[in-house]
């Protein structure tokens, strides 16, 4: 069940720092594209900047680099949307968890803070620690209204399976907007988008990319985890599964292929990201949603999508503008 | 079990928390239960066990938990912090771990393999995750689905975005600034020359870990975790049948 | 004129090592108001006493002074001995020359200085001091028992059997509590509701017990031996007063499908319902949120039981037709009385915590994951199966069962951080029981550490593990999940080999823990009892008042002070009632004469003092012709608040007198 | 009373509820926690009682400092009185300061039973405190009449 109050706090304004994962610029950059094309007409304008780099989580989760090292380039990455006094929105479980708990090991302890400004003063920026950071799940659940009004496309008839990967709701036990064990936040969206939900046993088991591609490339540890939750899927006979998580996209979705590749099983199931849904739902070119970068083809989805009949755009565009004159909130 | 007497000093549970720059902490708390390895992924695969590593540095087994190959197979599902009915942040006391173990000279080895496809890329690109696809079989599957080639670049041009997202010089310039004033440029130089791996498997022996025969045709139906999901009925009705057959028509009364 | 005796106490060496006291009795002899000054080597010993009564008499002494220990100490004994020579008993002070000055100082010029000071204080100061009698009160011998589960019956009963009123109150609609509910009980596994129903026979007809089911306390007035005690009893549509208890308004009711809290969830019942066969009393109760004839007069949200004033217009009334008696009454308010009572025992007990947050587990969410009240339920043979142990789902018998325990105990970040105490047992009990229903089954028990300190309790658990063969695995259970085929599969380790471990269970049993009513901190702020962090009712002194409260005549029974179980929570009942008894046992209550008073010529009738008194122990009065305060010396408990708030000093406070309180320090 | 033996060992007036503070009291004698001995202790059934008369008597008789202790919030015997101290003596304060003596002269505190290392440090600190008044006239307008 999600957290009330928590969801209460979220403050969506009309223009946010688009955190740009690694993975959906070099891997499935439909991701950005969905984000760019799909929270506008959410009444959400989604910032970029040329001059955001990696996390550095990543080399932080792997011990490459001291957190020292990537403390200041977390802060740098959140100077860049302060500056233009933005909230963040990430797109991934790692960098979400990674800017917010860089950012409070900051805000929390002055002295650390000021380590990190010494550097970055050397490279003309200041770490002030105002801006929020969320995780895209918790925007569209915030607007998750906003998405049924706005629906051009109603997915009636699909069905999606949903994982929610661990970072953000393992690590965030008592500050993620929902249950670590039980999660509805993605299925309310996914029915917000007038598509089903379906249920499967491995729901909640990890996807296993920490163990493969990511850290140490021990693949014998976690194929067998991959494995089982795909099988799990098709199992469920699910049109998609649906991630808010790029890793997890891409665990599951190459792993498919190769354990296909392997005569490990026959997994067919595509993977998208959360806002590739919302962005389906929303009307937005199929082909602006990146679906060809992924290795498992979205051609049967993408048949029955093209069936679905279209909503009537006039009446809602008025709404549109209205819910957006009255919902737009000033940032902090 | 101690590594050796002399460690029965006073003060010597806190033995870790000086090895990893006191950032360790709340591990007293542990009343080892054991919730933590109960649902832990990587502890189902191998002889990674969250529970014994909190006992080990509790009791002052430090050297053997830093020396460990099980240190290495954590992947910060933050599974064991969810349900910790303590709260104990164990993945983020590993890294901390792996941290005191770099500094004893283990581990290098497992670090470097990061080092060239990521962290490489990051100093020289900004992102860590590069866009050359190194598997060709997905390549191939990509080109199928989008009719292109099967590069990001392509698929990127497809969809009306420029090839490659480049980030700014002056973004690099700055990571670079900020790699080479913190030491991280240093430490990916020299870390060719660093050695070191995580010495044994010290809470098991490699053959608990789930094998998988490298090769194309692997048999993927003997590697599920069948191992560690006992069968109790089998064991149990054999029993029943003995006693069953000692007390006679007894047994069925119910 | 005052003739002040003063002694001073050697105590050993603990005064006199420090303290030169012959020189301090001799300085302080040479004071106007001291007729007599001496040391003595123990003052509070037998010779010492009677040096002190003898003095009195010898020298015509009206003032004593002892310098001794702390009065908390010794003040006591002094005032029996002067009280024995023939010397009003308030009529003493002492002065603590020992913890407060030999032991706390260390050169031994400036403890002397010191010794003479305070005792010179002291002579200044018990010149001051008046004659005063104890307040005599008298006691109301009723008592009232809050809660009617076995705890509160093992009270009244013993209560009543001294010779005592009691009024039992009970908040449902029958006595009998969460034991009523049990099946059997360990470690004799003797059936629980056969133990317990001849005692709730026993309570209604026994002739000193008068019981209140469906019945709160609202407000509790008045003190010790004098509490005024408002009950108000909930609408429950049936007059108690006609039903025969045929129960056939129970068969006639059209609405089936109400959620039975008797079964505890599981299983229906009709909307007109006595909780159970065994019921005490067996009047059946109307549920005013589900009744087709109440339901559209409550405000829509079902929990509520606000009554929105509106007249029934439903056309149902099946009850009312079939009553031979007549008693079904749909426009009943509830009542509300007010009685008199000397002491309350409270013994509420406690709640089952709901394993709603355990969303690993899929408490509250996966139906055959079960609470250890719905097991019980489950295998009783009043429960909702009739005793036929089956899967909630699918109705077949479970081959294999996991029990976890410590569900939300020791568990600071999803429950309680203490342990619940009675956890271990009720699980081993139900893994034997699921053993005799399930001869062919498995069961597992996933436990921490197994606390079995009671009587034949350890026995009770090797019995489980060696003979039925329950397997025991140490281990929490770190997730539970539902697949596919309609199985759980529990995830747990077995910390004493090491390796994570999982079970395909067709049921699981969650050990839910034990935890304090959720009214439990109203009813404590209505009685003005303290309650701890986690919510029971906090004791007077964990060890030598284990029943007390810190309110004179409010006392603890049972599971409401702490998770109990059915042995402890029957002992602390009797002990409960023996301290009533005890009370009761005297005629008058004897209270401090540390009373306020007022001067009614100087009060100006602001009633600031009103305002402060904590007791509402000051009352209006007229006095000729003029509104003045006036002090209930029976309410009043002596702080001396009102004293210190009045503004033209119009309240003294006996024994602590302004003129007393100046005269201790002045230099 | 002159300056120099003033500063050795303030003249210190507590006023300590029966319950707790007195009890505190006793615990740091049972316990051997010494605090200075000019310290003189007055019991009072409960911080409620304490008048703010009673302060400004002892500061006419001659303390140094007046300490007042009672049960901590929430614990008092009596309910409320604690928290009736806590609010006269905070307007105490105040008059302090308008009849010329620094206000710094009176100590408000909880001491539980249980706390007699407290009571002792209380006394040791506020004593302590209290030095730097030492050779200063009581009240701040002869303090001004002295410059």
């Amino acid at each position: 069940m999600p957290r009330k109050k928590l969801v209460e706090d979220i403050r969506v304004s009309d223009r946010m720092f688009l955190f740009q994962p690694c993975v959906g610029n070099n891997k499935y950059p439909g991701i950005i594209s969905a984000a760019q094309d799909a929270m506008p007409k959410l009444g959400v304008e989604m910032v970029t900047s040329d001059e955001q780099t990696c996390c550095g989580g990543f080399l932080t989760f792997t011990n490459v680099a001291q957190p020292t090292s990537t403390m200041p380039a977390v802060a740098r990455n959140l100077c860049l949307a302060e500056e233009q006094n933005l909230d963040v929105v990430a797109f991934c479980n790692g960098c979400h968890t990674f800017l917010t708990e860089f950012s409070h090991f900051m805000n929390d302890r002055p002295p650390v803070k000021g380590v990190v400004n010494v550097i970055l003063s050397m490279i003309g920026r200041e770490y002030k620690g105002t801006a929020h950071i969320y995780h895209i799940i918790e925007v569209l659940y915030k607007l998750k209204d906003r998405i049924a009004e706005q629906v051009q496309v109603p997915l009636t008839g699909l069905r999606f399976a949903t994982h929610y990967g661990c970072h953000y709701l393992n690590g965030f036990k008592k500050t993620a907007i929902d249950d670590a064990f039980m999660p509805t936040v993605m299925e309310e969206i996914i029915r917000a988008c007038g598509a089903e939900v379906v249920e499967y046993g491995e729901n909640r088991a990890c996807c296993g990319t920490g163990l493969t591609q990511v850290i140490l490339h021990k693949e014998e540890l976690a194929l067998p985890h991959t494995k089982r939750k795909l099988e799990s899927i098709k199992q469920a006979e699910a049109d998609a599964v649906v991630v808010q998580c790029p890793y997890c996209q891409a665990q599951l979705d190459r792993m498919s292929q190769k354990l296909n590749s392997r005569k490990a099983g026959d997994f067919r199931t595509p993977t998208m990201h959360i806002i590739q849904l919302v962005g389906l739902a929303l009307g937005v070119d199929p082909v602006r949603l990146g679906f060809d970068a992924h290795a498992i083809p979205f051609d049967k989805l993408l048949a029955k999508y093209r069936k679905l009949p279209k909503r009537d755009g006039a009446h809602h565009k008025d709404t549109k503008t209205q819910s957006r004159k009255q919902e737009v909130e000033v940032p902090a | 079990m101690r590594e050796s007497p002399i460690d029965w000093l006073p003060g010597f549970d806190k033995k870790f928390s000086e090895l990893t720059h006191r950032m360790v902490k709340d591990l007293e708390k542990c009343m080892q239960c054991g919730k933590c390895t109960a649902q832990c992924p990587a502890a189902k695969l191998s002889s990674y066990n969250p529970r014994q590593i909190i006992r080990d540095l509790r009791i002052g087994n430090v050297e053997k938990v830093i020396s460990s190959q099980e240190l290495w197979l954590c992947f910060f599902c933050s599974g064991c912090y969810a349900v910790c009915p303590q709260d104990i942040n164990f993945p983020f006391a590993i890294a901390m771990l792996r941290y005191a173990a770099l500094a004893k000279g283990y581990g290098w080895e497992e670090v470097k393999k990061i080092k060239d496809p990521y962290a490489q890329d990051y100093y020289d690109t900004g992102l860590s995750v590069s866009p050359d696809e190194k598997n060709l079989g997905i390549r191939a599957e990509v080109a199928k689905n989008s009719g292109t080639d099967g590069r990001i670049g392509s698929v990127r041009r497809k969809m009306g975005l420029p090839e490659k997202r480049v980030v700014s010089d002056k973004a690099l310039a700055e990571i670079r600034f900020i790699s080479d004033a913190t030491g991280m440029t240093d430490l990916l130089k020299g870390m060719e020359k660093k050695k070191g791996v995580p010495k044994k498997w010290n809470y098991g022996s490699p053959a608990d870990l789930v094998r998988i025969k490298r090769g194309p045709h692997q048999k993927f139906q003997d590697i599920d975790d069948t191992r560690e999901s006992r069968d109790p009925g089998e064991v149990r009705s054999q029993k029943l049948e003995a006693r069953s057959q000692k007390s006679g028509p007894a047994g069925k009364k119910e | 004129m005052a003739r002040v005796g003063v002694f001073i106490c050697h105590c050993g060496v603990n005064i006199a090592g420090k303290v030169d006291v012959a020189r301090v009795a001799e300085i302080i002899g040479r004071m106007p108001e001291v007729a007599f000054s001496t040391d003595y080597k123990f003052m509070c010993s037998s010779p010492g006493q009677k040096l002190v009564a003898d003095a009195v008499k010898e020298h015509g002494l009206n003032r004593i002074v002892v310098a001794a220990c702390s009065p908390k100490m010794h003040l006591p004994t002094f005032q029996k001995t002067i009280a024995k020579s023939g010397l009003n008993q308030y009529l003493i002070s002492m002065a603590n020359i020992r913890e407060q000055c030999s032991w706390v100082t260390l050169d031994s010029d400036e403890a002397t200085e010191k010794a003479i000071d305070l005792v010179r204080r002291q002579a200044k100061r018990v010149a001051h001091q008046d004659p005063l009698e104890d307040v005599a009160v008298a006691i109301e011998k009723t008592a009232v028992v809050i809660g009617g589960g076995v705890s509160g019956i093992q009270a009244a009963l013993d209560i009543a059997d001294g010779g005592r009123k009691v009024i039992l109150v009970e908040k449902s609609p029958s006595l009998g509590g969460k034991m009523a509910q049990l099946d059997e009980t360990f470690p004799t596994l003797d059936c629980s509701q056969c133990i317990l129903t001849p005692k709730m026979v026993e309570a209604a007809q026994h002739p000193n017990i008068e019981i209140r089911a469906n019945t709160t306390v609202k407000k509790v007035g008045g003190y010790v031996g004098n509490f005024e005690v408002t009950l108000e009893r909930r609408p429950t549509c049936v007059d108690a007063t006609r039903c025969i208890a045929c129960g056939l308004c129970v068969t006639k009711c059209p609405v089936r499908d109400v959620p039975d809290e008797f079964n505890a969830g599981l299983g229906k019942r009709r909307a007109i319902a006595t909780p159970f066969p065994q019921a005490v009393p067996a009047i059946p109760v109307i549920d005013r949120r589900y009744c087709l004839r109440l339901k559209d007069s409550l405000g829509h949200d079902p929990k509520s039981q606000e009554d929105l004033g509106h007249v029934p217009r439903a056309k149902c009334g099946a009850c009312e037709k079939i009553c031979p008696a007549g008693a079904i009454n749909y426009d009943d308010k509830g009542a509300e009385e007010t009685v008199k009572a000397g002491a309350i025992v409270v013994a509420t007990g406690y709640q089952e915590m709901s394993p709603a947050v355990y969303t690993e587990y899929g408490g509250a969410t996966y139906p055959d994951v079960l609470t250890g009240l719905q097991f019980e339920r489950l295998v009783s043979s009043t429960g909702p199966t009739g005793g036929h142990l089956v899967r909630p789902s699918d109705g077949k018998e479970p081959q294999t069962i996991v029990f976890v325990q410590c569900v939300g105990s020791r568990d600071p970040s999803k429950g309680h951080e203490y342990c619940s105490g009675i956890c271990c047992m009720y699980t081993a009990k139900h893994a034997l029981l699921y053993k005799h229903h399930v001869p062919s089954g498995q069961a597992y028990v996933c436990y921490i550490d197994v606390r079995s300190p009671g009587k034949n309790y350890e026995q009770f658990i090797r019995r489980a593990i060696e003979e039925e063969d329950v397997r025991y695995i140490r281990g929490r259970v770190g997730k539970v999940q539902r697949r596919a085929d309609g199985r759980y599969r529990v995830f747990t380790e077995d910390t004493l080999v090491g390796r994570p471990v999982s079970i395909d269970a067709d049921m699981v049993v969650l050990a839910s823990a034990v935890e304090p009513q959720s009214d439990a901190a109203s009813l404590a702020q209505t009685l003005g009892i303290s309650y701890d962090a986690d919510g029971f009712y906090t004791e007077a002194h964990p060890k030598l008042k284990p029943v007390e409260t810190a309110t004179a005549g409010v006392f603890l029974a049972g599971a409401c002070q702490g998770p109990k179980d059915i042995p402890a929570s029957v002992q602390q009942g009797s002990a409960a009632a023996a301290k009533v008894l005890a009370l009761f046992a005297n005629e008058t209550l004897r209270k401090s004469p540390q009373v306020a008073q007022v001067d009614s010529s100087a009060c100006t009738g602001c009633l600031t003092c009103a305002y402060v008194c904590h007791y509402s122990a000051i009352e209006e009065k007229q006095v000729a012709g003029r509104q003045v305060a006036f002090v209930v010396a029976g309410k009043c408990q002596g702080c001396g608040a009102c004293a210190a708030a009045c503004k033209n000093k119009a309240v003294t406070l006996a024994q602590f007198s302004d003129d007393e309180v100046f005269e201790e320090m002045m230099r | 009373m002159s300056a120099p033996e003033m500063a050795k060992d303030p003249k210190i007036l507590a006023f300590l509820c029966r319950w707790c503070s007195y009890a505190g009291a006793d615990l740091a004698g049972t316990s051997r926690f010494s605090y200075p001995s000019n310290v003189r202790i007055v019991q009072v059934p409960c911080s409620g009682r304490v008048d703010p008369v009673m302060i400004f008597k002892a500061f006419v008789e001659g303390y140094d400092g007046v300490l007042v202790a009672g049960c901590h919030p929430g614990d008092c015997h009596y309910g409320t009185g604690n928290y009736h101290a806590r609010r006269k003596l905070a307007v105490a304060r105040r008059l302090l300061e308008t009849v010329g003596v620094h206000p710094d002269r009176m100590f408000f505190t909880w001491v539980s039973a249980a706390e007699g290392r407290k009571f002792a440090e209380v006394c040791t600190t506020f004593a302590e405190s209290l030095k730097k008044f030492a050779g200063r006239p009581k009240t701040l307008a002869r303090e001004a009449l002295a410059k």
